[in-house]
């Protein structure tokens, strides 16, 4: 049944049926990766039913929070048949920023305003220079990222900045109700990302543009200012996360985030997006974020060292696309 | 509805268009009437497209003036155009693989409120389209799963669902058979009743009779002059005007010296794509293979080339069964498969003429290339195919009479003496096809086993000794050239009566 | 000629406070350069080190030009850097690389110039003087005080620098050992943080998750302690569990300062910074100084911050009024 | 003149002309970068002659060296439309591997072969999986990447390989003649590889199956195989490039490596590989990662700060490939 559907997902595609819940999130190309992830946590939990306690399960979506928000972010530039390896540093960009503006007590809405547009900013340097030279998103990212991390460096003189007043902590690293608010957030970046690619007209487009570049821009659709768009998303989406990653530290590191990088796009990936573009799913990639946390805090739990660590995610990486792979087919 | 006496809804004066290196229009007329058909012809390469993509916005006019219905305008690009009531069906399939039919056919214009689409109006207005063309696939499924002839309907849906009074259509036939063909005129011929103007681009020239209430040709970018529907609407009249010369039709009385079977297939099948073909081809015949697109012709050739997994059956050449594997096994075994799809499949299209032409055959000393010869090789086989431009030049940069040459070339040099064409003359012009007919039957004589699938009748007829009918997969009949007549396939192609020789 | 014995084993020691006492004051040398290249200076630790450098070169009328990689992992730039800043032929070199072996073709052409090396902190090699901390004893210092603060013993945990790199690999051998001395402690974890705030966040909460009775936590720098202590605060268990980081960044003083770490052990890179230039000084006048210049590996907790750092956390100058 | 040629360069065209030196290695593609090359030395002469010193050119030429080979061992891939960002820690894998093997003083035909049989077989490794599960090469290199930097942990347990026997160091580090040995490595690496693109029938079909794919299947030429192939030799020169740093640093670090792949990979594409696959010049390759050595050397010299470093090497990236554009259009 399930296998019968998955034989004919598709992004977009599945929006002109009658609407449904599931099929806002979902069209069962996450299939695979959730099959991934449970396996996953069975394996932990059979060695050490500890690794089951509720706590440990919030705990791992807790810090899969910021890893989710970034897959997302990549994920809307991966629609569009780009990539964006500045995600990282923009982060590390925009989390000094919101920390100095919070150390200096700025009231949260310019905190938030101002950390937003730097993110912003940051976006429509890459999407500017991308579509209007032409080169490969690749490359223009690949600049963008020693550049974002040099004015990180810069703007915070290379100190971590701290200091940062306690309500912020609180605001931004607490909880709502039962439930963290970096979890919180993760989730409505997840129902807007969801919205915004299943029912918007943007949505349609950056599926459009990555799918079939020539096509879209015969439809007339303006494929550099959608593409630029994208990017934009994507950057401040990481300042999103930047944000909450202050919050959780009570500090901003220039460094933060370079490492979350190559996770965010793994998770992406394994999600389902397709590096050639028009394809690309937001659960998929919150659902790949899971995996990857889930393997550090089991791996973790069961004081396993740091080699040993990285071989296991690098194969269960490679793996989770295998069965992305089997599924599909 | 005689044309002469309304006024032009659209009208094009003195339209010039160059790109870097060609000068693709020279100062082109041309005057659309409500209620016409109008057939835009030329030789591969004459700037039809180019014409087209100016009337709809695509590309900006270097010189020029547009008129729409007596009003100067301007048109500032595709959405101008469809809001000024011009829509376009593409030469080159143009649909977004991963959406479905639905959102292709709304994409750039759908209704939205606050950015959120109205799907409910979006699928009202793609499914009445659809309807009106009686489209059997899934409207919701991502169009890659479509077939060709499906997606095709799809295009033209989004030119109707747009309701323009123009509709362009460039070579919209190339890739349908004469079955989906017949529907595709009876819509075009409502479309015209309901008083819209179409301008249609084909290379088959019995298809412009047909349907043309009028026909005006391009050469080379300049504007050749229009014929209208009547006497002197004919073949002879027409190609002269397209290739500034005629040529000799040759209705080929010719009987082919039957050699020994080179290729024999053998309950061949493969799953879900067509079950249980068998037949052979003998050296020195060419066998053709009709049916409508979505047969399975081209999944039957792809088997035989190694390109997909057989599930059943066998493939002997020579009397000698092959493991097919990869192509690589078919091409060792001296069979070769000239692909539909010359852009994606036939041509490296960055590379040289040199390079494409001996891909197969890289002549090397000591294990290195030995350029002189690749390009002596490259140049003798081009010239063998009446090719004679540069080696050197990219095959990105050649018409589609001239890449189906260069790929022609390629499997010359290979030494295959076993060809599969696969419509070797699609969107091909008559000067071209004539070339390419006499090359196929050259090689036939010669001692090769041709097989030819094709969904353009008349070539069926003109070239095959020989004519097999497949129909949703299967081998549905035989007919010998004798007896090979229009209905007669179609009768086997469309299912009117089945009989296996 | 100068020697470069710094990292052998039988390296003659001195505790850096005793240089002047010893050797007397150093020699005033007009127009003499230094170049000094650094692991990075994206950390407070590092820019500790240069900020002693500078203060050096004040005191001592020499000029410095301070260089230093993107960060702790680009051995290759800290390399090209280094070689580049050699082709400007100072007259002597401080040299603190990211790996024990990533600035060895420096090193050589400088030993085959003979030119004076102070090897800065952390990575140990062939140079003419070692400046810096016993890396194992940071390590040490910190179980000590554990065992000091928990007399009754508990279980303790341990968050790890970047595998690899030699400060982690002597920090992690120092406090192993130094539990092992404490029959009453017991390492339970000790699990990879690479420097990182964030990772160092995640592993201790679920540490904790898995030893609720870890009773103190050791991070073999400051970065990774703030994420602990931020992971101890966000699970209430402030000021129940002591959190021990090393180097002394401001972000972890202003965490002591309240409450959220307990202590952490710093050699105090300003001093590093400043005997190495000193120590080089003297070399170029000639004077005779010691293999290894021992900066003393302090303590610092709430109690006795303000003898060490002033109210914006920079290290107090003259400490061992030189 | 140049100008008119490089309008109509590309990979093929040249290659079938009558035979030069000139051809065998560039195509004018490389017109560009080297461009960006001569005004980066200008710039930086201009403002302080001392930087054309003798000692410093060597140095940085030396500096180069390495990241040469590595962005030639990429641009193998690239040419194929695939990414190798296993390349980094296949070189720290295959150095820790070479470095045990000198350090436990075997000879040296046996330490060579064991490298090479190392970097080999991790390009073997991503070879195979690429070619028979499809999935894209960015994600199983991604994980390879990963897995690569684990094994060469736990293989040296994590620790740096000393008592490399000197002779080692003097073969690999010292000199031939008066020129250093890693520079004469690259230059063998560049003549080899540009000898295997442009006069070998291996060469032509990378090319072919970068640029045509299908094409090429269809021809009869074996993309699986060839597709192994290029990994394989990419992961190889790694290992090449790591017994030169071996060598260089008479120690092997397990975490050596990593920091050279964005370079690494930045070269290839300023050199004119073409993510997009069918391009790529060997040549170009090698002026890209001489132009990274010299920003990274000149800008020291000048004193500049890494924080500004890192922005102004991000900027030249881009404005290389800016060049790159212009001179192509
Ligand atoms: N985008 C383009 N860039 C450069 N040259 C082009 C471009 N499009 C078309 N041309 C050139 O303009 C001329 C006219 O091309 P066009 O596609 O209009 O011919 P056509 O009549 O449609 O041929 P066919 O029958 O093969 O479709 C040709 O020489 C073609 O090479
Ligand atoms: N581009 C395509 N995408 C998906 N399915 C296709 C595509 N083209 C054909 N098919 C399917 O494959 C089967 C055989 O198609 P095929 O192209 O072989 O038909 P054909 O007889 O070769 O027609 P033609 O060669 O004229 O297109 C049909 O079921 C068709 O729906
Ligand atoms: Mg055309
Ligand atoms: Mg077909």
């Amino acid at each position: 049944m399930a296998k019968l559907e998955a034989a004919n997902a598709s992004p977009g595609a599945a929006a002109t049926e009658k609407w449904s819940v599931r099929r806002l999130f979902s069209e069962w190309r996450e299939l695979g990766i959730i099959a991934a992830l449970i396996m996953t946590v069975l394996v932990f939990t059979a060695i050490d039913p500890e690794f089951l306690s509720s706590y440990n399960l919030v705990n791992i979506v807790l810090q899969a929070s910021v890893t989710a928000i970034l897959a997302m972010a990549v994920t809307f530039v991966i629609i569009t048949g780009g990539i964006d390896l500045s995600i990282g540093t923009a982060l590390a960009l925009s989390a000094v920023v919101s920390g100095l503006l919070m150390s200096q007590g700025y009231p949260l809405p310019v905190v938030v305003l101002g950390t937003l547009a730097t993110g912003a900013l940051a976006g429509l340097f890459n999407g500017t220079i991308i579509t209007l030279s032409g080169i490969t998103p690749f490359v223009v990212t690949l600049g963008s990222m020693s550049i974002f991390s040099g004015l990180a460096l810069i703007v915070s003189g290379g100190q971590t900045v701290y200091g940062i007043p306690p309500e912020f902590s609180d605001l931004l690293a607490g909880k709502i109700g039962p439930i963290p608010t970096p979890i919180v957030i993760a989730f409505v970046v997840l129902v807007v990302s969801s919205v915004v690619m299943r029912m918007t007209k943007l949505g349609e487009y950056l599926i459009a543009l990555g799918g079939a570049r020539e096509v879209a821009r015969l439809a007339g659709i303006k494929v550099g200012f959608y593409t630029a768009i994208a990017y934009v998303i994507s950057s401040s989406l990481a300042a999103v996360g930047a944000m909450v990653t202050v919050g959780r530290l009570g500090a901003a590191d220039p460094a933060l985030g370079a490492d979350l990088l190559l996770p965010a796009i793994a998770a992406a990936v394994m999600g389902g997006a397709d590096l050639n573009g028009g394809e690309g799913s937001m659960l998929g990639a919150v659902i790949g974020a899971l995996l990857i946390a889930t393997l550090q805090a089991g791996l973790t739990f069961l004081n396993v060292q740091a080699f040993y660590q990285q071989v296991a995610i690098g194969v269960v990486i490679i793996l989770a696309l295998l069965s992305n792979r089997l599924q599909k087919a | 509805m005689s044309a002469s006496t309304a006024k032009p809804l659209l009208s094009l004066k003195g339209i010039s268009k160059s790109f870097p290196g060609v000068k693709a229009l020279q100062n082109v007329h041309l005057d659309l009437y409500p209620g016409e058909i109008h057939a835009l012809m030329g030789e591969n390469g004459a700037g039809k497209s180019t014409l087209l993509k100016v009337m709809f916005g695509a590309y900006s006019a270097d010189e020029g003036a547009f008129e729409l219905s007596g009003e100067p305008v301007s048109i500032r690009g595709p959405v101008d155009a469809l809001h000024k009531g011009i829509s376009m069906v593409h030469q080159e399939l143009s649909l977004v693989p991963q959406l479905s039919a639905i959102q292709n056919i709304v994409l750039g214009w759908e209704k939205s409120v606050a950015g959120f689409i109205d799907w409910s109006a979006a699928r009202r207005e793609a499914l009445a389209a659809l309807a009106r063309l009686d489209f059997q696939g899934n409207p919701h499924v991502p169009v890659s799963r479509l077939s060709v002839g499906q997606q095709q309907t799809v295009e033209l849906a989004r030119a109707i669902a747009a309701n323009a009074k123009i509709i362009i259509l460039d070579e919209p036939t190339a890739s349908l058979s004469t079955k989906e063909s017949e529907k595709l005129f009876s819509i075009l011929r409502e479309l015209r009743a309901d008083g819209h103007a179409l301008v249609y681009v084909s290379h088959r020239l019995a298809e412009v009779f047909d349907l043309a209430d009028r026909a005006t040709v391009l050469r080379d970018g300049q504007y050749v002059g229009t014929l209208l529907r009547g006497p002197d609407l004919n073949e002879t009249s027409l190609v002269k005007m397209m290739v500034g010369r005629s040529l000799e039709d040759f209705a080929i009385q010719h009987e082919a010296t039957l050699g020994a079977v080179a290729l024999k297939v053998d309950g061949l099948a493969r799953n879900g794509v067509f079950q249980n073909v068998s037949f052979e081809v003998r050296r020195g015949e060419i066998v053709g293979m009709a049916g409508m697109v979505g047969a399975g012709r081209t999944e039957v050739a792809r088997c035989i080339a190694g390109a997909d997994r057989i599930d059943a059956g066998s493939v002997s050449v020579n009397g000698k069964a092959l493991s097919l594997s990869s192509p690589s096994d078919a091409v060792r075994a001296g069979i070769a498969f000239l692909t539909e799809d010359r852009k994606h499949q036939g041509l490296a299209l960055r590379m040289s003429l040199a390079k494409n032409a001996t891909l197969t055959r890289v002549p090397t000393r000591m294990g290195f290339i030995n350029r002189t010869k690749q390009a002596a090789d490259a140049k003798s086989a081009l010239a063998s195919v009446g090719a004679r431009m540069p080696t050197t030049r990219l095959a990105g940069q050649l018409s589609g009479g001239n890449q189906q040459k260069v790929v022609l070339a390629k499997w010359l040099l290979s030494g295959c003496d076993i060809f599969i064409f696969d419509e070797p003359t699609r969107g091909i012009d008559v000067g071209a096809k004539a070339e390419i007919y006499a090359l196929m039957r050259d090689l036939a004589d010669k001692g090769a086993a041709i097989l030819m699938i094709s969904s353009d009748l008349p070539e069926v007829l003109r070239m095959s000794d020989r004519v097999l009918v497949m129909r949703e997969g299967t081998l549905s009949g035989e007919v010998a050239r004798a007896e090979a007549t229009e209905e007669r396939i179609i009768a086997f192609a469309s299912g009117g009566n089945t009989w296996q020789s | 000629d100068y020697t470069y014995n710094s990292d052998k084993p039988e390296a003659k020691q001195i505790v850096g406070a005793e240089l002047s006492k010893t050797l007397g004051a150093a020699p005033k040398k007009e127009g003499v350069k230094i170049g000094v290249v650094l692991k990075s200076l994206t950390n407070q630790y590092w820019q500790g080190i240069a900020r002693g450098v500078e203060a050096a070169a004040k005191d001592l009328g020499v000029e410095v030009t301070i260089q230093a990689a993107n960060s702790e992992a680009d051995p290759t730039q800290q390399l090209t850097i280094a070689q580049t800043m050699i082709g400007r032929n100072f007259d002597a070199y401080v040299l603190s690389p990211v790996s024990v072996s990533n600035l060895t073709p420096a090193v050589r052409e400088l030993q085959s110039r003979n030119v004076p090396i102070a090897n800065a902190d952390d990575a140990r090699i062939a140079a003419t003087v070692y400046i810096g901390p016993n890396h194992e004893l940071n390590g040490v210092v910190a179980a000590d005080y554990m065992a000091e603060h928990l007399p009754d013993g508990g279980e303790v945990a341990q968050i790890e620098g970047q595998a690899g790199s030699s400060a982690a690999i002597l920090r992690i051998k120092g406090f192993k050992e130094g539990i092992a001395k404490h029959a009453n402690l017991k390492l339970v974890a000790s699990v990879p943080g690479n420097w990182d705030g964030t990772q160092a966040y995640n592993a201790t909460q679920t540490i904790l998750r898995k030893n609720p009775d870890i009773k103190a936590i050791y991070a073999n720098n400051d970065t990774m302690a703030v994420g602990v202590a931020k992971a101890v605060t966000d699970m209430g268990l402030t000021g129940k569990i002591i959190v021990i980081g090393t180097d002394g960044i401001p972000a972890a003083l202003d965490g002591i300062k309240n409450g959220t770490i307990t202590a952490t052990v710093t050699p105090l890179p300003y001093y590093q910074g400043y005997w190495s230039v000193e120590s080089l000084v003297r070399l170029l006048g000639g004077q005779q100084v010691p293999d290894w210049i021992v900066a003393p590996a302090q303590l610092i907790t709430k109690d006795n911050m303000t003898e060490f750092f002033d109210d914006k956390y920079e290290v107090k100058e003259g400490l061992y009024n030189k």
